[in-house]
């Protein structure tokens, strides 16, 4: 008997045009100990069907089935099934203690004492791959990085003791090595306690690495479904090869940059001076978390992504350059030049912009398309021109420049006059990369500008962005987890670990062959949309940022090369042509004395 | 608790919030007027017949200029611990009353005693002051100037006893403190809780407390009138005093309903130092153009309408009529005249009169006098009146300023007879602010102080009286003022106190 | 934390210096005197006002005024010279805050029951229901409540007493008009808040936990929701300690309130000063706990004042 | 403008039904209280001392007061003032609180903490003393008393803007306006004050029958409009001494004020819940 057997469910929403059927008449099936997993492009009615098998739904939601049932019985949410949410911050209470809120957990299920369930809750969050979990226990979700509440909701789903599983979209937020210790401990989980797993998500890759069934959604339907073998390498339904294709990444945009950009990115470090320099930045918070003594340089034209664990402090350096945060020690040099730290953001005057990840939160809700971008576009006119602000030519050209940007960023100019709201995700992201780049930026700092959104929309984007930076030329500052997504844009990499950067260097040569230990986890980690080459990715045991070790390399507990000194000291910038590592097995110690024309190569 | 059932005979009243000390040389206090009705024996007072009881003295003497006053103290009275009233207790409470510090507002009261008033000015020693004690029972009072009516200020705080083994002085606290507050009348302090209420008890050591019938009587704390009267209504109190009109229509007939007078006159200022107001045609104009009848009803039953300065219902103890009926009614209302009069004036219908401005306190009742005024001035006169209500204290002080066009007054006697009030249109006179000066009007009313002949001074003081109202039209008489009492009825024994009009319950039964 | 505090305290402190100079200064501003009442002469006013030292120039009267008041001294009450204002208050200031902690803790708890009720009922005609009661007893000026209580309940019903605070029952009408207003207020936002919390993802997730529904509303919903309710409540039990004149006086009650309008009508200027600062302290402390309060429900917010705390290093 | 006007309009009041009756009753109220007394047969201020303390009649529908003035007439008059009292001090409280609450709430550190101990000693000043004092220079009336309303009025919606504007702040759409170098006063004004509207306006809202109330309790002191003029308030503290004889005098004014205040309780609370459904579903489509 299959755990999960679903059997024509229809979920409907009235709406003010009649109702809407989100979800239309499917059936699927979770065996005992498989992980099956379901996938679809964003708003094809995932998470809906899965919160109404949990019956969870909304009043206004009208649910219609034949039959749910978990082993032969109701769901019950909390016994024999439970769910992981798409967004574990908001899953979790913000101002209850993760401790509280795993206790309050167990002791539902099991009748026992407060010790006993603080027991089971470290046991659990040990489980989920927590290493400290008395510390974590006594924290709030806010002080832990978004693995760590992760991880915290695994266990805490854990600690229902379900028969089944239900996880929405568990690893969307984290990076390649989070998310695939994340997936290993999936793994293991089912394969230890028996349980069964439903897995939904828009990532194929995930997909392909963790699932032995997969069922295709699109517009509210199964559209396909089949074992992953059979999705991933003979789909028969169109919309599923459309989305492998998506998935494995058009090859289109990343050779052409390469040619077009590498020349002219050696150009520029020859002459220019970095147009923005960050050097021994470093900025602590509470719990000893943040980034520290980092530098970093960005120069005209390039793209530099960042990538790195989450928490390690991609956001904090993104912060920090554009004047969000203010750093506690440290220098930042714009065009050679000492930026203040309380007033950067007056002093850029515009010239470094930043899109953001959630493109909910970073539209004013209160202004039109239009007077968003004529806000900024005036904004910076004021401050180039002072002489020229004859009002009606300048009318002109203002609503001119919108609609060509628009029109660049493949919206309408009569898109112009709508509200934020009128518009999907992925529109607004547009929206938001329009605002940011109709002042014509210097900078464009983009904080997992594309995570929110599904692979389709993810791949228009990514081509926008690349398109007009070609076009403009701005520098750019990318930060992603995604490294499929950053391998195809950037063109140099700055690895981050533990609040440092422990690698940069040419995007295609650390790709190609990571010199830094954490480096080549990192890449390896990535899953491919092909379940065969997926299921082989590794993961090294997880590890707690509590355990980094402040007088050391931040990587050294986790670093299968670790040396005595890498726990003891800090690991200097040893660079070779263009590429910078942080790590003792290249320092001259450890490699020993070289000839000048003597070519490093990786030592692991 | 005072209202926890004891065995004893037992009355609740409703007083006036707790204002002032209870010390009779302090502050003017409505908490000390409660209390001092039952508890302290003045040393004689008048009945309602205009004569003389008894009360601390057993008889007094007085010399043929009415200068030197002696009194003999009862031998028997003594303080509610049972040690005797003595003529230095009389005399404690005047030597700190005048003593400005204790803030006594009846100092000016103890100023027709020889060197009171330098003595209270820093200007002369205690030791020159016009008071003899020349034995524990007898009490001398020497005074500057001949005063007819000394008896009368008698029954004022700062004539009454304090016990000179604990009263020392206005800010030790000693006035409430059952301990040390001791009674020379029928009841003494049981129990003071500040704001809320306090609880006197029969006086066992009084001279006379076979009359006495109640054992306690507890006096509550309101702020207002008609809280007062829905305590009553609900049962909480026997007795509610000086309530609103109202109170007066809804009672109609019922046997708690007690009306009593008031020794009080309400009028209007006019300033006469203001344009047209100097002119003695307008002044009288304007009195004549007033339609007491008429406000009367509008501002309530409880009011009257008076033509007089003199309170409506204070008596001549010497006749025991009413002072004010011993003579015409000083003026006449009269539309027609008053129009003329107007016009003589130079102001033909009120055309070219100037916009006058009447300043009164926000007490529910003068705004309502001063809403039907206008009404009235306006429509009888055609001349405009604005109205300016202000904060009581605001007001207080426009009046002394001198400040105002028109200007509310209200007087209650302070003591029995028609003195206290023409006195305070004399020019020096620091009540009168409406810029009077009449040397013919001083001339007569001082002469009145030294008459010892009741009868002659009797026509002086009326004569003054038609000078200032019925003449020269000073002020605007406006009514007397009754008050609304509601008394339990199965309360007898209730006297009306006739100098002030407030109730005693010394000789009540229940 | 503790550092916030103390800053918030000293800061508190210098807050109550200036509102007693403002105050000092105002008061003086306004015409009258202490002594004057309708029978004194204005002679004798002069005199006692001398003998008290009100007239010497203002400011000679400010500085030592100061001076009683940083050596702890308020002065007496000129209404009534053997009352120290440190007395008035110590008698008036329980009576009030007897009745404003009961009215305060009424209106809580009934406004936070309706709310929740009215944010966790199905029935549509229990939330209207609460709705338009709340709206209603909004709707009423609290004088007019207190009005109308009196006369139904006491003069015409006479189940309970008129005046006073002399027993238990004597609480009940002056606390029903006082929390009449705060109680509709409380319900209406903590039904609104908690119906947006209610909302969240993690109350979902908490079911989908298995947790009850009435754990969540206590341990996980309610604390966020009642952010937004604390801000109301402080200012709100501010005023509720602080007395209510009107209440007080319909009620013949012997608080704070009815002592503060009297020692104005009287330009009582100690106690005046007494009084406000007294009041002052009151309503920085209470906005002071709420801040607290705050924090404590919000550990974010908390975070934040430490740091707060810390930056004054 | 007009369009967003409209469609603020639409948003906001559009098909709630309470905003329909609370508007209006509320505008019915407006129009009462502009033409009773200026189209009515009688005066506000008018005495007639033949038909005093009349009941209810054909001629006089709320009957008459003790000076024989026409109830009617009065108590729409008042009923005017203590609007116009309300309206127009909220709208001053409004706006000077909302832009101190917006500047200290945008300053921040040191700035903000000086505003707010600034907004808290005058908030803790006695509003008797200095009322008083307004009354004494300017004479009692409805500017005087608005005057009054508007000393410590704007504080709690000081305090309210102040949150929210700490809020938006950190909002990204606020970090984005200011890389792209608007300047603070149009950042506030332009993109954080808009956002803030809805709770402004709901509060707003509510600090109305807030100011009502205040008016009324200043009447009750006796420091309030002054006679013949009256307000609400006054109108029914004059009542008050004649509760138990008349009792209509009293009862006729206060159903006139609770239904005003209830209108406006009604207004708000629409206004309220569709300000909290747009931002509950502002943030996203989950
Ligand atoms: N309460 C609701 N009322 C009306 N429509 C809704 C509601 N909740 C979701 N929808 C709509 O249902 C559709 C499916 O939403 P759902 O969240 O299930 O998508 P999803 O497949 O999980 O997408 P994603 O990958 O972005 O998580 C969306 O178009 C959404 O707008
Ligand atoms: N405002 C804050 N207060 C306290 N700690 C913070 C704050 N912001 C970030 N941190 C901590 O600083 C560390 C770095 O955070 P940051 O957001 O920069 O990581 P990230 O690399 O962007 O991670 P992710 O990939 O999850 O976005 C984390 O451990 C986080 O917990
Ligand atoms: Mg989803
Ligand atoms: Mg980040």
């Amino acid at each position: 008997m299959s755990v999960l057997d679903v059997r024509n469910l229809s979920v409907q929403y009235p709406t003010e045009n009649g109702a809407a059927e989100i979800v239309k008449d499917i059936s699927f099936k979770v065996e005992k100990g498989e992980i099956a997993g379901l996938v679809g492009e964003s708003g094809s009615g995932k998470s809906t069907a899965m919160l109404a098998v949990m019956g969870l739904l909304g009043e206004r939601a009208s649910v219609r089935y034949d039959q749910i049932t978990v082993s032969g019985e109701a769901p019950v949410p909390g016994k024999n099934v439970a769910m992981i949410f798409q967004d574990s911050l908001s899953c979790l209470n913000p101002s209850v203690k993760i401790g509280r809120q795993i206790m309050e957990t167990v002791r539902s299920r099991r009748k026992c004492s407060r010790k006993e369930a603080a027991s089971r809750s470290q046991e659990l969050l040990e489980m989920a791959g927590i290493r400290n979990p008395e510390l974590r226990m006594r924290q709030y979700p806010f002080e832990l990085s978004g693995g760590m509440r992760q991880r915290v909701v695994l266990a805490i789903a854990l600690a229902c003791e379900p028969e089944l599983i239900i996880a929405d979209e568990p690893t969307t937020a984290l990076d390649a090595l989070v998310q695939a210790q994340i997936l290993q401990l999936f793994k293991r989980i089912v394969r230890e306690t028996g349980t069964s797993m439903l897995m939904v998500s828009h990532d194929m890759g995930v997909t392909a690495a963790l699932c032995s069934r997969v069922y295709v959604m699109h517009g509210g339907r199964i559209e396909e479904s089949g074992t992953a073998e059979d999705i991933f390498y003979s789909p028969s339904e169109e919309y599923t090869k459309l989305l492998l294709r998506d998935a494995r990444g058009g090859s289109l945009s990343g050779m052409k940059k390469e040619d077009s950009l590498a020349g002219q990115a050696d150009k520029c470090r020859a002459e220019d001076e970095p147009i923005l320099k960050m050097e021994h930045v470093t900025k602590i918070f509470d719990a000893s978390e943040g980034i520290r003594d980092l530098s970093l340089e960005i120069r005209s034209g390039e793209i530099l992504a960042l990538v790195g664990e989450s928490g390690s402090g991609k956001t904090t350096a993104a912060r920090i350059l554009t004047g969000m945060l203010t750093e506690d020690e440290g220098t930042v040099y714009y065009h050679g030049k000492v930026l203040d730290r309380r007033k950067r953001m007056e002093l850029f005057e515009g010239r470094v912009q930043m899109v953001f990840q959630d493109p909910y939160a970073s539209l004013n809700p209160c202004l039109t398309v239009r007077e968003a971008l004529a806000e900024a576009l005036e904004a910076a006119a004021c401050r180039k021109s002072v002489k020229t602000d004859r009002d009606r030519m300048m009318q002109a050209r203002t609503d001119e420049k919108i609609d060509e940007m628009l029109r660049m960023t493949g919206l309408t100019p009569e898109d112009a006059d709508r509200y934020p709201r009128d518009f999907s995700g992925g529109q607004r992201q547009r929206i938001g990369i329009a605002r940011a780049l109709i002042v014509e930026p210097e900078i464009l700092v983009c904080d997992e500008a594309l995570s929110s959104l599904d692979a389709t929309t993810r791949e228009q984007i990514l081509e926008l962005i690349f398109q007009i930076q070609r076009k403009i030329g701005f520098a750019c500052l990318f930060i992603s987890h995604d490294m499929h997504v950053v391998r195809r844009i950037s063109d140099r990499i700055g690895v981050m670990y533990g609040g440092h950067i422990v690698e940069t260097g040419k995007t295609k040569k650390i790709c190609a062959d990571p010199w830094h230990p954490y480096t080549k986890q990192l890449i390896e980690a990535v899953p491919e949309p092909d379940p065969i080459r997926a299921a082989k990715i590794k993961a090294a045991p997880v590890k707690d940022s509590a355990d980094i070790n402040p007088s050391g390399c931040a990587f050294a507990g986790r670093c299968g090369y670790a040396m005595e000194c890498c726990g003891s000291e800090i690991p200097e910038d040893y660079a070779f042509e263009g590429r910078e590592i942080f790590c003792f097995l290249y320092s001259d110690r450890h490699s020993g004395r070289r000839s000048s024309d003597y070519r490093m190569t990786s030592q692991i | 608790d005072p209202s926890a059932d004891g065995e004893g005979k037992e009355i609740t009243v409703a007083i006036s919030s707790d204002t002032g000390t209870m010390d009779p040389a302090g502050a003017i206090a409505l908490t000390y007027l409660a209390y001092s009705v039952s508890a302290l024996d003045e040393l004689l007072t008048y009945d309602e017949n205009g004569d003389i009881e008894y009360r601390a003295a057993e008889s007094y003497e007085v010399n043929d200029d009415s200068t030197v006053w002696t009194f003999h103290l009862r031998e028997d009275a003594l303080w509610s611990d049972g040690s005797p009233v003595t003529s230095a207790d009389f005399l404690n409470t005047i030597t700190r009353a005048l003593d400005p510090a204790s803030g006594s507002g009846y100092a000016n009261y103890l100023f027709p005693i020889e060197n009171a008033e330098a003595i209270y000015n820093g200007e002369a020693d205690m030791d020159t002051l016009g008071v003899e004690t020349p034995d524990d029972h007898t009490l001398i009072f020497h005074l500057a100037e001949p005063c007819v009516y000394f008896l009368d200020l008698l029954r004022l705080p700062v004539y009454t006893p304090s016990c000179s083994e604990h009263a020392d002085s206005v800010d030790s606290g000693w006035d409430r403190d059952p301990e040390t507050s001791l009674a020379n009348g029928p009841f003494r302090l049981a129990e003071y809780v500040p704001e809320q209420y306090f609880v006197l008890e029969k006086n066992e050591y009084y001279w006379n407390a076979d009359e006495i019938n109640l054992d306690t009587i507890t006096y509550r704390f309101f702020d207002d009138t008609q809280s007062m009267a829905n305590a009553y209504e609900a049962g909480e109190v026997d007795v509610a005093t000086s309530l609103s009109s109202t109170v007066m229509e809804a009672y109609e007939g019922a046997e708690d309903l007690f009306v009593t007078d008031q020794i009080a006159t309400r009028y209007i200022y006019m300033n006469l130092n203001v344009e047209p107001l100097n002119d003695v045609r307008v002044r009288e104009a304007i009195n004549l153009a007033i339609n007491r009848e008429e406000l009367c009803q509008i501002v309530g039953s409880d009011t009257e309408p008076t033509y007089n300065l003199v309170a409506k219902y204070m008596k001549d103890k010497t006749t025991g009529e009413y002072f004010v009926d011993e003579a015409e009614q000083p003026f006449e209302e009269n539309v027609e005249r008053a129009r003329e009069l107007l016009a003589e004036a130079g102001y033909p219908n009120g055309e070219g009169f100037p916009e006058l401005t009447y300043n009164y306190p926000t007490l529910e009742m003068d705004s309502d006098t001063a809403q039907v005024i206008q009404e009235q001035l306006k429509e009888n006169l055609n001349i405009t009146i604005n109205l300016e209500a202000q904060e009581l204290q605001a007001n207080y002080s426009t009046r002394y300023a001198g400040d105002f066009d028109l200007c509310r007054m209200n007087w209650t006697a302070d003591f029995a007879d028609p003195y206290t009030y023409l006195s305070m249109l004399l020019s020096n006179s620091t009540y009168n602010c409406s810029g009077i000066n009449d040397s013919e009007y001083d001339s007569i009313v001082n002469a009145s102080s030294s008459e010892a002949d009741s009868v002659k001074r009797s026509e002086l003081l009326h004569q003054a009286e038609q000078l200032a109202v019925g003449e020269q039209f000073y002020i605007i008489p406006l009514y007397a003022m009754k008050s609304v009492n509601l008394v339990n009825p199965d309360i007898t024994g209730i006297r009306q106190i006739p100098a002030s009009g407030a109730l005693e319950y010394r000789y009540a039964d229940i | 934390m503790l550092r916030y505090t103390w800053k918030r305290i000293l800061t508190g402190i210098l807050s109550l210096f200036v509102l007693v100079t403002v105050t000092f200064f105002l008061v003086r501003l306004i015409p009258g005197s202490p002594f004057r009442q309708g029978g004194v002469s204005e002679q004798v006013v002069e005199t006692i006002e001398q003998e008290y030292g009100l007239n010497e120039p203002v400011l000679t009267q400010y500085f030592s005024y100061i001076g009683n008041v940083l050596r702890g001294d308020l002065g007496v009450s000129y209404q009534d010279p053997a009352t120290r204002v440190t007395e008035i208050i110590a008698r008036a200031w329980p009576v009030t805050a007897s009745i404003g902690i009961t009215a305060l803790a009424v209106s809580v708890l009934l406004g936070t029951g309706l709310g929740i009720l009215r944010a966790v009922t199905k029935r549509r005609f229990v939330r209207e229901l609460i709705s338009a009661g709340g709206m209603l007893a909004a709707g009423i000026p609290g004088f007019a409540a207190a009005i109308l209580l009196l006369l139904v309940f006491s003069v015409k019903l006479k189940w309970l007493p008129a005046s006073g605070l002399l027993s238990p029952a004597h609480y009940i009408l002056p606390v029903t008009a006082l929390s009449l207003y705060p109680a509709a207020m409380i319900a209406r936002l903590v039904g609104n808040t908690l119906d947006s919390e209610l909302q969240k993802d993690y109350v979902l997730f908490a079911r989908a936990k298995g947790i009850g529904k009435w754990q969540i509303i206590f341990t996980h919903a309610l604390k966020n929701a009642y952010l937004p309710v604390l801000n109301y409540i402080g200012p709100a039990s501010a005023s509720l300690l602080t007395g209510s004149f009107v209440i007080e006086s319909i009620f013949t009650i012997p608080g704070l309130g009815r002592e503060f309008v009297g020692s104005i009508t009287n330009r009582d200027y100690t106690l005046i000063l007494g009084l406000t600062v007294f009041m002052g302290a009151v309503v920085i402390i209470v906005n002071l706990l709420t801040d607290l309060l705050c924090a404590w429900l919000d550990p974010q917010t908390r975070r934040a004042y430490k740091k707060a705390g810390d930056s004054a290093k | 403008m007009l369009r967003r006007i409209r469609q603020h309009w639409k948003n906001y009041i559009g098909n709630s039904r309470m905003a329909l009756i609370g508007c209006t009753i509320l505008g019915i109220w407006i129009v009462l209280a502009v033409a009773v007394p200026l189209f009515g047969p009688w005066s506000y201020s008018e005495q007639n001392a033949e038909i005093r303390n009349q009941g209810a009649s054909l001629l006089h529908w709320f009957g008459t007061d003790r000076f024989g003035r026409d109830l009617f007439t009065r108590v729409w008059y008042g009923a005017g003032i203590s609007l116009a009292v309300g309206i127009f001090s909220t709208l001053i409280n409004g706006i000077i609180g909302v832009l101190y609450g917006a500047v200290s709430g945008y300053a921040g550190g040191r700035t903000d903490m000086a505003l707010m101990r600034i907004a808290d000693i005058i908030y803790a000043i006695p509003s008797m003393l200095y009322v008083i004092l307004i009354t004494l220079v300017m004479g009692a009336g409805v500017g005087s008393m608005i005057l009054g309303l508007c000393v410590a009025g704007w504080i709690s919606m000081a305090r309210i803007a102040r949150g929210e504007i700490i809020k938006l702040k950190e909002t990204e759409y606020a970090y984005a306006a200011r890389m792209e170098g608007i300047s603070p006063l149009r950042i506030l004004l332009k993109h954080l004050l808009p956002n803030a509207a809805g709770t402004i306006v709901v509060n707003m809202i509510f600090l109305v029958p807030q100011a009502i109330f205040t008016e009324a309790f200043l009447s009750f002191l006796g420091v309030g409009i002054a006679a013949p003029a009256a307000s609400l308030g006054t109108i029914i503290q004059e009542a008050r001494s004649q509760m138990m004889l008349y009792p209509y005098q009293m009862i006729f004014p206060l159903i006139v004020l609770c239904v005003m205040l209830l209108a406006l309780n009604m207004a708000g609370t629409a206004v309220e819940q569709r300000v909290g459904q747009h931002s509950g579903k502002g943030t996203g489509n989950r």
